[in-house]
């Protein structure tokens, strides 16, 4: 954000994007269920240039003890970067970046998992982010999402995520990595399909009204579309696990 | 007061935070869209280029702005740099704890900066000193005295009005001299944030303590004087909807004028 | 200390100092007691240059645990400069510096406060140097004491505190920023009033033991004054409240 | 599952891992001296100069290789620097912790660091830019998604893997240039690892989870190309018999020339 | 032994302190003001530019004077850096903690530092090397390794003896040639430091352990070869008087004297 | 290792090393058991430029409680480089090389160290390098070994110590510093004495098969030798404590 444009077009005279894309198109989104053996449940995502591998563990012993609630079971998320997910390497560890989208993350969960069901325990949420192309954090909250269910996390809702920005002036979706870091705003949000809650929202950059309406709307649709494909990425799963299931009984 | 003490305490507070909301009142009886009396001391402390108290209703908070020398980034060469830190002091609240920062004072630091840094309220580019190789530092440092709520708002007040009048020291034969001055702070925007706090379906401004612990959800818009939003952080575990952030664009740009025009008298004195 | 004095000339021909005073004048001091609405107790202090906010709270239950004592309750002391209290940004957090004059603060109040009233407790006293300009730590004990005293902790007196120096070859009293600086000793020092008994004291520089004992002297002359003012500072508070509550009953 | 649960349930495990490697059996009815199916993916990342990554089993590493420019040091002022770090990251296992690298993850990377610096892998002089000014650092980074056992094997075969696809970038006027290429990083020798498990007086290669938590010994064997030992380690509270290590040593060229195979397979594709 | 027979034990310690100090006696039946017998080995470790051991009765405290080559500080151009460090290991004491230093330890190497600096023990200005740009670095490191009491002492005539004999290295060609000598440590002054408890009304120089855990207060006093006091430090929760500084004083300058001429004669062996 | 020998001779024409000894020679070793007095056991070790103090503390509570075990007392090995027992300065604090070796050690002594006798407790054993001449971490598993005799902690052997390395082509025993840094290996090996158990193995280096089988046996000969020192040590020490007792009966 901000303006650091060195002269670079990002939208071609048809008003096409650097990868092809239209101003509204999401990038190629692939989704895997369940695929690690230690984790409870996970799932790995590649959305764009972006790999993300997200594990759940628990619900488990709270350690240290004092911070098990009494009424429902602690939600942990931990967003962290891979120190050969970025050009220039990333120093180990949490930075203060990944502190605050650790927390907002935890925050858009907090309701939506049923931790009333789990009393003085804690729930573990791990993302790895192993390549990263701009959205890293909805990416990170999708696969999420995808990882509770397959730890059979009982929830409210499956949380989807995506993000809008503007581009040479035009508001898109789903923004690229160049996109993002020579763009002039950036919208992530996170949503609750079935009641079109919204759960995670942040922006910066310069907008007009009329722009972040615009901006919140498309992320919006966005947010709708990547539900689907989870909504799908979980049926396919289920499907081939049930006739697996309906193979053993013939 | 024991752990379980306070959590009792805590949750009865709560219950009559979300009773008045129901009812579409407040906990200090103030109007649902008024900010509590803001108090604004520009200069607060002298060491730093430029400083400013603010007190808004029992929140105190003080801005510092320094200045130091230091390496561009190489891919913004010919630009000074803004760095945001944000201490939740022991001395502010029974509940903040010494140590390194915690995922508080981190979202509250970043949140401030945000504001500032996507309002491109500094001309960064005058504070170039030799492209590529030394550019001038800005360090923000938020310092809360005494918190009842609300901090990104009375921290980015601070933290504008401190920018507004700070002085750039002259810097010579690779050396800073801090007792003179090469020129103001170069300003472009004046950018304030302006927090709602969502109660059940009751939205308020400028929440006290009680208000935000209470609130299901929290929403900040940052605008700018020229009618941009540069920035905006929801926090909390409910959910807002699509025409209760509409809403609350308006809104912000209304209070956030009110706060300009109180953050101009102030540094006017 | 230690002579890095590049011909800087502390005193003027007539004997005074920078800032007009005489050997063994004090810089002026203002004290405001109970000015945050959070702590139990709090008093702000500005002294000269310095500006100084100290809060208490407690008694409290001790976290962690295991540090409580049955006796007694259990004292926590920390001075803190503000990052932009010093002319250079001060790096956030404890250094070498800042952890030894909170060691030092604590025991010269640990006698002081009663702490044998309130075991398994622990009594947490909080100072940020807002802006620094020579003697803090004897500002900062100073308005620990009203902050105390302010929280309504019982304690058998209330500690004052002052610095004298050495300044271009002369015993002075309560330094600020360039004579210490440029000058040849420091000696900060905290008196129980009524006792006469030293709690903290320090010395360093160079001193024949004759200017010791000129500066010990002069030290505990400016303590003793210090106390005076702490003392009609809680005497107007209590007035103020006093007559307060007397209006009402009007 | 409370911590004494988890500690009973390990006690039952071990038991049977013991019994059964007392019939000369493995939990997962593998040979003696058998690998588990191994998958190399070379550049499974993009961003790095280098990566691979490695399944051996259920065990799952990437490497990273990443490139910067530092200053060499006093001692090797035209030589290029190596620096192996590693992360259990707490995704990979119920028992990784999030916190600074612990004595697990340092002996994991330091073992790693160790084959692939005493077997001269890379050729460091190739890696110096200006003697004594400017040279290559390669940093290798570990990063564990799913830890079933064996983490050294697996980590030294995802690093070398990544090293032998890096490329180094193009380095001009001062900067790097991570789009274009200036050389394929320098390779003198192909490393690999091979660790063994000794449970009871059973030895085996490639240890599962329970069959490493379960051994009373562990020793690790890297190998060169052109038949050299390069590093070793022993870990675990139970002892060795030198009998022991010269029946290992065979055993790791085997292996090793095994390994070796696989992964030269994995990147010509 | 748990932590409550611990405390336990300690109370009678104490208590048999005080009643000893009540009829003017010491726990090790010194007299009051003498000092337990002091052995110093200089040159006791060889990697160091100038090391010492001393043995103060049970105390036993190594003293190392490293020697690097750094910035110095702008406000002091032309000077060297003094850089003093203590570490309270764990295998001195069953109190000691591993860990980063903590208060004590701070307090330590504060209080030996001070007494040197500001006593200017070292020539500072001979040990500028390019005004502004280099400058020798001398690191102190004080190592406990026996902890009976009394610290600040052993450890400032530890790091005086470890000075005294202190070389500074070559430097030639921006390197430190460790092998061979440029000079000798450029010393002005000596300093040492004597340490008082006070046991109810009771001083007594030179504090064991039980003693100095008993104590109310403690004041230690660095004195010079020519007559000045150049660092106190009074700590523990007790007071002490006027009039005791007063004695405390005379006897510094008294016991600093045989101090110094132990060390003296340590060195010239 | 690893080549950096800038045309240093590390053998004469003779075949005698840079200090006179021949290939398979041991430096001088000193040891002397019982020497602080804070801890319940300790030893100093000299071995050629090595000086090494180590100390044992324990069986004592375990903190924190929740490491405790139940069935054996948990062993702590802490290995701690002095910042002067090298020639620059070493930062104070534990580096990965020393959490490494700390970490083998203290596996090495795991089951020799009697733990089952002292359940809920831990038994800590603390060793500082105060100078550094190669060969350290075999030096201070040898001193540690001692010290665990002089606390009395039950033990099923006295572990001992020695590494083999390589130099100017020629297998050789015990390295010193010159000779690891411009040497082709470094072999450290730790006994069980009794039975010729390894307890603690590592190499790095480039040797052949035939190469690290000769510094395996080498290195084995010299933990032998050491071993015996060991048992003369503590003869001499037991044997001055006896005569002791016999005088005071006399």
């Amino acid at each position: 954000m901000g303006g650091h444009n060195p002269g670079i077009k990002l939208l071609d005279k048809d008003g096409k994007r650097i990868d092809g894309r239209g101003l509204y198109d999401l990038r190629p989104i692939k989704m895997e269920i369940g695929v690690l053996k230690k984790a409870d449940g996970s799932a790995y995502l590649e959305w764009g240039g972006n790999k993300v591998m997200a594990a759940v563990y628990g619900p488990k012993p709270v350690m240290p003890r004092h911070l098990a609630n009494p009424y429902k079971a602690v939600l942990m998320y931990r967003y962290n970067m891979a120190p050969f997910s970025v050009d220039d390497r990333k120093r180990p560890g949490p930075d203060r970046r990944s502190i605050e989208i650790s927390k907002i993350s935890r925050d858009a969960l907090e309701r939506i998992v049923m931790t009333e069901y789990f009393p003085n325990t804690m729930i573990e949420i791990f993302v790895e982010i192993l390549q990263a192309d701009a959205g890293t954090r909805c990416a990170a909250l999708t696969a999420a999402s995808l990882a509770l269910a397959d730890a059979g996390i009982p929830m409210r809702d499956l949380v989807a995520a995506c993000a809008a920005g503007k581009i040479d002036g035009k508001v898109a979706l789903d923004l690229k990595k160049e996109e993002d870091n020579y763009g002039e705003s950036d919208m992530p949000l996170a949503i609750s399909p079935r009641t079109g809650d919204i759960l995670l929202f942040q922006m910066d950059g310069l907008l007009t009204k009329e722009e972040y309406l615009e901006s919140l709307h498309l992320a919006l649709e966005g947010a709708k579309k990547v539900s689907e494909m989870q909504k799908k990425a979980l049926k396919d799963k289920y499907k081939i696990e049930t006739l697996g299931g309906e193979d053993d009984k013939v | 007061m024991t752990k379980f003490e306070d959590e009792m305490l805590w949750n009865i507070k709560s219950d009559y935070v979300h009773r008045l909301a129901q009812q579409g009142l407040r906990v200090d009886e103030r109007g649902q869209f008024d900010y509590r009396p803001i108090e604004i001391i520009p200069d607060y402390v002298t060491r730093p280029a430029g400083s400013a108290m603010v007190r808004m209703g029992n929140t105190t908070v003080i801005a510092g702005v320094t200045m130091d020398v230091g390496t561009p980034f190489p891919d913004t060469p010919d630009e000074g740099i803004l760095i945001t830190n944000a201490e939740l002091v022991p001395l502010a609240s029974p509940n903040f704890e010494p140590g390194p920062p915690d995922e508080d004072s981190i979202e509250f630091a970043r949140v401030v900066d945000r504001g500032i840094r996507e309002g491109q309220v500094i001309d960064l580019n005058k504070l170039s000193i030799e492209p590529g190789e030394k550019a001038w530092m800005v360090f923000i440092d938020l310092h809360v005295l005494d918190y009842d709520g609300n901090l990104f708002d009375a921290g980015a007040l601070a933290a504008m009005t401190a920018l507004n009048v700070a002085k750039v020291p002259k810097y010579e034969d690779e050396k800073i001299i801090r007792e003179e001055v090469s020129m103001n702070m170069p300003i472009k925007r004046q950018v304030v944030e302006t927090t709602f706090a969502k109660i059940d379906d009751f939205l308020v401004v400028d929440p006290v303590l009680d208000e935000e612990k209470s609130a299901d959800a929290r929403l900040t818009i940052a605008t700018t004087d020229d009618g941009y939003i540069c920035a905006s952080q929801k926090g909390g575990p409910g959910p807002i909807k699509v025409d209760e952030i509409e809403q609350m664009i308006d809104l912000a740009f209304e209070k956030g004028d009110y706060l300009r025009k109180i953050m101009k008298d102030a540094i006017k004195k």
